[in-house]
């Protein structure tokens, strides 16, 4: 073989702080073991002080199927997409062109493939990355149960400069179990994948400087320790993709910290108990996706207008319908701020990443708590299903939780109509505090009432608990300054930061405001973060518009919006954003 | 124990219920059996659907909760699970339990969770005016939605209980408020979840039912302990035998929960 | 006893050609008969040749509690509910105060209040009214049989001078087959009403000149019209308060045109089959209220996403959660928009009136037919329950309707890529155009697919079908001239539009736009509409302001914009609008 | 008749399922139950929810609705009374069927619309990754979600059919798919509702359901006729016995349509 090892220098794409970040794919026939060898490369970086973020493109099948992980790692902590992948490793190319968009290539791209898997995709070929042979599975003949992905894993270490014996101490930790033979055989590959013939990379990653504490998690555990953390002892969920594994997480958290879950027959059947149990006194919530949540609106409904307590986990899919429900998209937000007949003001929030999922989840509970009224958590298969190395997340800040009945209160009204339209809530067991919780309209009493009055004091009770707390600073994030700001929320809000950061380099100036909160709407905190701004870059994954809408119902906006729109399964990356900043700096 | 008056355990609100409605003695029976059972009425909590008959819990002195129609069951369960120390109950009709709330009383069945459920069975939606129920018979011409009939056999709550595997099936009379609160009582004390099946006639949409009077009448045998025996002594069964008909010995579900970790302990472990 | 029968001279209201209207209420509790007097004056009036509407107030008893009859009579077409009562007859008290907001009262009432049943209540002894003995049931006393409402009847038919012979008729008509004793009784104490000592009205109604055909109808018979007419043959419902009449008209008219109703087991089923005999060819609709609609929006993304055509109408009640069954509010708005999860593009549309009613739901079908896609139609309890002496409502505009595949066609592909976004739909039993329609996202064929492009696509197709098509004039009823707009939809529009016919009356010269196609939103023929206004009043029933925050997430609104908005059950009356108008004039 | 191959009634798309999952072999018998039955492809309809089994319809050739989790039967149900010309099956998995969709499941065995349902029964959901389904034992253990296992009895499909009024049950097993056509067929040609209960093994998350192949046994007695004697005779079924174990006589429900009326002579009743 004569092979030009020569490669092209890159535009070093780095992470918001400037240093390095390193995006590479590996990809292969879902029995290939493209997934495990991308955990084990992650878990190998944060060993090595590098962070990162792995994601998973996956076809629907549950067992073979086309599957990639997609990794970006840098010695800073780096969680958005990459504009392009400086590095795919192919095991194969088994129905890659389903998901080819979601691997990014240009002519800086290296691409490793195993020639005997067929030539390679035209898009790729058409995208002019350098393609080198990688023959994984001709390599790995020579080893007596080696496997392709443990090749692959070998190349990749080397080119990125990851010590070998790293990537042994993982494989072991992670497949050790496996046996003494495997794990000879997984050596063996990882070895001769170190070995091939390969280019340098222009670039290599140092590791931190800082030797500062990692967490290595994903955004649905994050979510699960967020509502543990906040406090929730009482689950009921019904199984749904991609949200499943928020449940997987807490199931045997709860049971050991006093707490239940209880896998109930359909997602009627689990927001009901769940309300049962809030209504019990202990915090509870419920975890689904679009589908489930779709069905779970008429109890949210109930829980608002009996005050019940509760936390929704909505780990958002493509939809509409059933749509693709391995793939993620920002499309519940409509139904999340406006799915429930009749007036229900509610809570609704969004972690904007990552990490982010235990603050926001916990916080969600604290104000459900302390408001008395559901709270909609939007996460999304992407930060869900994606697995980080990163520095620890904040906790949520402090909310009073739960204004309770004393035993005994004289007089206790359940839905008194209070200044601040929060009613004390009596636990059941409490003497003197028994009432009937009701979804009909009632009286202070929570005796059924049809009356004018009584319906216009509760739902003006009802929305100004909502309206009139005091949020805090925490419900949004802002950075920046400047007469540009990005508007966006959620799991594009990471590109945002990427992109602005790269914009200042550039000379522009831009402000990123994402918002955690999204009802009760703050119309005069995004006014005070929006002084001075005159132009507006509204980001978001929805065909629809829907976070653009939101915005225009709820709140006066700069005089020039633009709307970057687009529907999963792609993702928002930061070149885009650029791209649109500073087109629109060209166009003054 | 039992110092407490029946009357304790009522409210003092107006029924909406319609002069002669057969729920008023649900009301008396279940009065009658807490007073009995003896809790103070903060240590209990019924829960209902939607329907003339799931408006009980106002008028009873006792922790409530007014659901959304159907759903009485999986509040209840929610709640029995996340606070075992109470006396949970539920309530409501045909149309809230057997219809849209079916799947629920299936699986409340299935689950076995430690509680008692009142179906108040009038063969009817009352609140709605009259329409053709789950247990309403195929040729009962008075809805207008139905004026041919439903046309569709109908639902037998202790068949379908049976094989959902309820491990208590009483069966109860409002008519007879006395026996029915004796049948609440010993449903509430049955380890898991019973059913108590009330006949509670609606007087308006159904006056024919006042002939239920003659129509129940006492099972003689005692209850059935094993499933499949039950399956098949009941399976032509005629829907007015009154009494204990089936008793089971399935343990009731109660996922166990332990202490012997905080929270914290699981956040660690993300730093490993 | 020493009466003073002189009145004072009352500030006659108008209909909106300016013809003299008359609002009376009777009320009683439910088993006095108040409603069946009530329907029996609206019959009587219609033969004498008004026009006028009857709404019911009723407490939530199946039989008993307290109800009102509420009337308004005038020789011109009239719907909105009046200012304030020139009459209120009083059966008895019972429970009155449960709704006394319900049935306003000033110094120019008159009330005929029964001695016997009690004081009069302080709410109706503050309104200043004068009030009258009508001793009902000591004067029905004297006849064996008779009834106290009949009493209250013959008094209101003296005092607005209808023939009594005529309410003998319409009784006869009514209740002739209760035998001819109990017509006897009837007619004794109808003549013992109108023979009570009562004050000459200082006006009385002169049937209207033209003996146009009239129509008396709900609203509720009239979407069920409206569907029929528009071709439905297939209807699923789960009975709900106040939608259930739609059902109930429709049971038997379907079983005579072709047709079937299936009451099923729930909301769930209802839609489900709806969408399974739509996808059989049969036009098909459900009908519910709030609690349902929630449960339905599942499903009604299976609709989206699968293209199925399918009506589902809203009778709109009192929210949230079981909130007021029997009472009516504007306040699904947003679950109507919004409330699925995904991109969901669908059509939501209002009827203005209960006559307009037939017309929106016919148009619904041909709409839902024609863009194969889900159509909500949002009526509510106070039109769907009301009854009318109306003029005869005029049918929909034609649509194209539904698009079908010619069999045999070559190489067909159920979602294949039009530029009009509509792709033919094959009828089960068509040879050769056996697809299966999914919810799933999925290629032109209907493979299911989690491809970008395909998602992109077919999200842009399903978007394009509805914002491509021209819906024509029809999407908003728009009536006079000036700078002063006021923006409304559904219920309120009639008091709207008696409130404009009065402005303009003073000076005032106001435009009154009515929405009935809330989705596709029309930003262009609203700016059209809306050219030359610089004020707008936001017109709506709901606590929460929905219509006002949709209209702002999708047009450009004047600068000058206020609103009216006020939860159910009061009604939004004309001169409360008004009132709103003249303050706004006045500031100027 | 039978002109047409069973591969006609294959689509050309390939399954997503695991390689050794059963729902080939329900594939398989399908379409040959469907090649005996002789009818055009375009006069059939399959509908489905969601799951591995419920992908079955694009497998197919003939029309097909790939609907929402759980409603495949309601679907089906509007489909034939809205096309009584058409045959119309339903198909998909135990979580499916008898869990979100359990309602739909009893109020279709009572209302007895002349379909057939494939309940492709593996114990387990498939598609969302191995949780415990209504059909799961109550200690099996290898969900995430129930580590200590479901704890709750197990819904037999047949006795919640028969107890909710069934008109055909038929149990099959994947693994002998000629059967199963059998089945199938059967059951679309005996009026009403006919289940067909078919075991079909997940080799991902059950692995050790290869070992129904020596489980299930030929039931050799004759279908049951009287629901009250079946459910007397099956109180102890096993649950492994395939046939046809019930064959009911009631009449298939089909509301009656007429065209007697034009829709005008309705709207004329408004000018009275
Ligand atoms: C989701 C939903 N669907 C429908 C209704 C309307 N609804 C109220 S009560 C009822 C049926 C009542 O029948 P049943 O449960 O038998 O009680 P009963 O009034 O006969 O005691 C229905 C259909 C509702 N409130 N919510
Ligand atoms: C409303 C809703 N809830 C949950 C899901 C997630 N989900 C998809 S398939 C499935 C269960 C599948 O189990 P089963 O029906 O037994 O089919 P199998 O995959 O085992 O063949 C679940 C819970 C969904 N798609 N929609
Ligand atoms: S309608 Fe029937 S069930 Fe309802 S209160 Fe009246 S009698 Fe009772
Ligand atoms: S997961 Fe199980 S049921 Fe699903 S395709 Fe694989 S083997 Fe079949
Ligand atoms: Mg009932
Ligand atoms: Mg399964």
């Amino acid at each position: 073989m004569d092979i030009d090892l020569s490669l092209p220098q890159p535009a070093v794409e780095a992470a918001p702080d400037g240093a390095a970040a390193f995006a590479l794919a590996i990809t292969g026939s879902g029995g290939a073991g493209a997934m495990r060898a991308g955990e084990i490369l992650l878990e190998a970086a944060s060993r090595a002080g590098l962070y990162g973020v792995m994601t998973r493109a996956m076809g629907p099948q549950i067992r073979g199927g086309e599957a990639a992980a997609l990794l970006r790692l840098s010695p800073a902590p780096v969680s958005a997409p990459a504009d392009r992948f400086d590095l795919l490793i192919a095991i194969d190319w088994d129905n890659f062109t389903r998901f080819t968009e979601e691997v990014p290539l240009g002519p800086t791209s290296l691409v490793l493939a195993d020639p005997d898997q067929g030539p390679v995709p035209q898009p790729v070929a058409d995208a002019g990355a350098r393609v080198l042979p990688l023959p994984c599975k001709a390599l790995v003949r020579k080893v007596a149960g080696g496997r392709a992905n443990m090749v692959a894993l070998g190349a990749a270490a080397r080119l990125l400069g990851l010590p070998l014996a790293l990537l042994e101490d993982v494989v072991a930790a992670q497949l050790g179990r496996k046996g003494d033979e495997a794990m000879a055989a997984n050596r063996a590959a990882l070895a001769l994948g170190a070995a091939a013939e390969l280019p340098e990379l222009p670039h290599r990653l140092s590791p931190a400087a800082d030797r500062a504490v990692r967490w290595t998690m994903s955004g649905n555990q994050a979510t699960g320790l967020g509502v543990l953390a906040g406090g929730v002892r009482f689950v009921a969920a019904y199984p749904i993709t991609p949200a499943t594994e928020v449940l997987e997480w807490l199931a045997p958290a709860l049971a050991e910290t006093g707490g239940v879950l209880v896998q109930a027959e359909d997602e009627l059947a689990a927001i009901n108990m769940a309300i049962g149990g809030a209504f019990g006194g202990v915090p509870a919530m419920t975890a689904t996706s679009g589908p489930g949540l779709a069905l779970m609106t008429e109890a949210l409904g109930l829980a608002v207008a009996s005050e019940t307590p509760l936390v929704v986990v909505d780990v958002m899919r493509g939809g509409p319908s059933t749509g693709i429900p391995t793939k993620s998209e920002q499309s519940d937000l409509d139904i999340a701020l406006h799915g429930m007949h009749g007036d229900a003001p509610h809570l609704v929030l969004a972690p904007n990443g990552i990490g982010d999922c235990r603050r926001t989840a916990e916080w969600a509970v604290g104000l459900a708590e302390t408001l008395q009224t559901p709270a909609l958590v939007l996460s999304d298969q992407a930060m869900g299903q994606a697995r980080a190395v990163l520095p620890p997340p904040p906790p949520a800040t402090r909310t009073p939780g739960r204004r309770v009945a004393e035993p005994g209160t004289p007089g206790y009204l359940r839905y008194v109509v209070t200044d601040d339209g929060i009613s004390p809530m009596a636990r059941p067991g409490t003497p003197g505090g028994a009432h009937v919780a009701d979804g009909l309209e009632h009286t202070p009493r929570g005796a059924p009432s049809a009356a004018a009055r009584d319906h216009a004091a509760q739902l003006a009770k009802r929305a100004r608990k909502l309206e009139g707390f005091d949020v805090g600073p925490d419900w949004a994030d802002a950075e920046g300054e400047g007469n540009i700001a990005i508007l966006t929320w959620g799991s594009p809000t990471a590109a945002a930061r990427e992109a602005a950061a790269r914009a200042r380099a550039l000379g522009i100036a831009v402000r990123v405001i994402s918002l955690r909160l999204l009802l009760p709407a703050q119309p005069d905190r995004l006014a005070a973060l929006l002084a001075g701004v005159d132009r507006a870059l509204v980001v978001e994954q929805s065909h629809g518009r829907q976070f653009h809408r939101y915005l225009r119902a709820f709140y006066d906006l700069p005089a020039e919006v633009e709307v970057f729109a687009r529907p999963g399964p792609l993702p928002i990356r930061p070149g885009e954003i650029l791209d649109r900043l500073s087109h629109w700096e060209d166009a003054r | 124990m039992n110092a407490i008056a029946p009357q304790e355990y009522k409210s003092d609100l107006k029924p909406i219920w319609c002069p002669g409605c057969g729920d008023y003695s649900v009301l008396t029976a279940l009065a009658k059996a807490l007073a009995e059972l003896g809790r103070p009425r903060e240590e209990i909590a019924l829960v209902s659907g939607i329907g003339c008959s799931s408006r009980l819990p106002a008028y009873t002195s006792v922790y409530g909760f007014h659901g959304v129609h159907g759903r009485a069951l999986a509040l209840a369960t929610g709640l029995k699970i996340a606070r075992p120390d109470l006396t949970v109950l539920a309530a409501g009709g045909d149309g809230d339990g057997l219809s849209i709330g079916g799947n629920h009383f299936l699986h409340a069945c299935r689950r076995n969770v430690d509680m008692t459920y009142l179906l108040m069975d009038n063969q009817v939606y009352g609140m709605t005016k009259g329409q053709a129920s789950p247990t309403t018979a195929p040729d009962w011409c008075e809805s207008k939605l139905t004026p041919l009939g439903p046309g569709v056999s109908p639902v037998m709550p202790l068949h379908l209980a049976l094989a959902s595997g309820v491990n208590f099936f009483a069966r109860g009379f409002s008519g007879n408020p006395n026996e029915l609160a004796r049948l609440i009582l010993e449903g509430i004390r049955h380890p898991g979840f019973s059913v108590i099946h009330v006949l509670s006639p609606c007087v308006t949409f159904r006056p024919e039912q006042r002939a239920w009077k003659q129509a129940v009448h006492a099972e003689t045998v005692p209850p059935e302990t094993e499933p499949a025996a039950a399956l098949a002594r009941f399976a032509a069964d005629d829907g007015f035998a009154t009494g204990v008909l089936f008793a089971g010995t399935r343990k009731a579900f109660m996922p166990e929960r332990a202490t012997r970790r905080e929270w914290r302990d699981y956040e660690a472990r993300f730093a490993a």
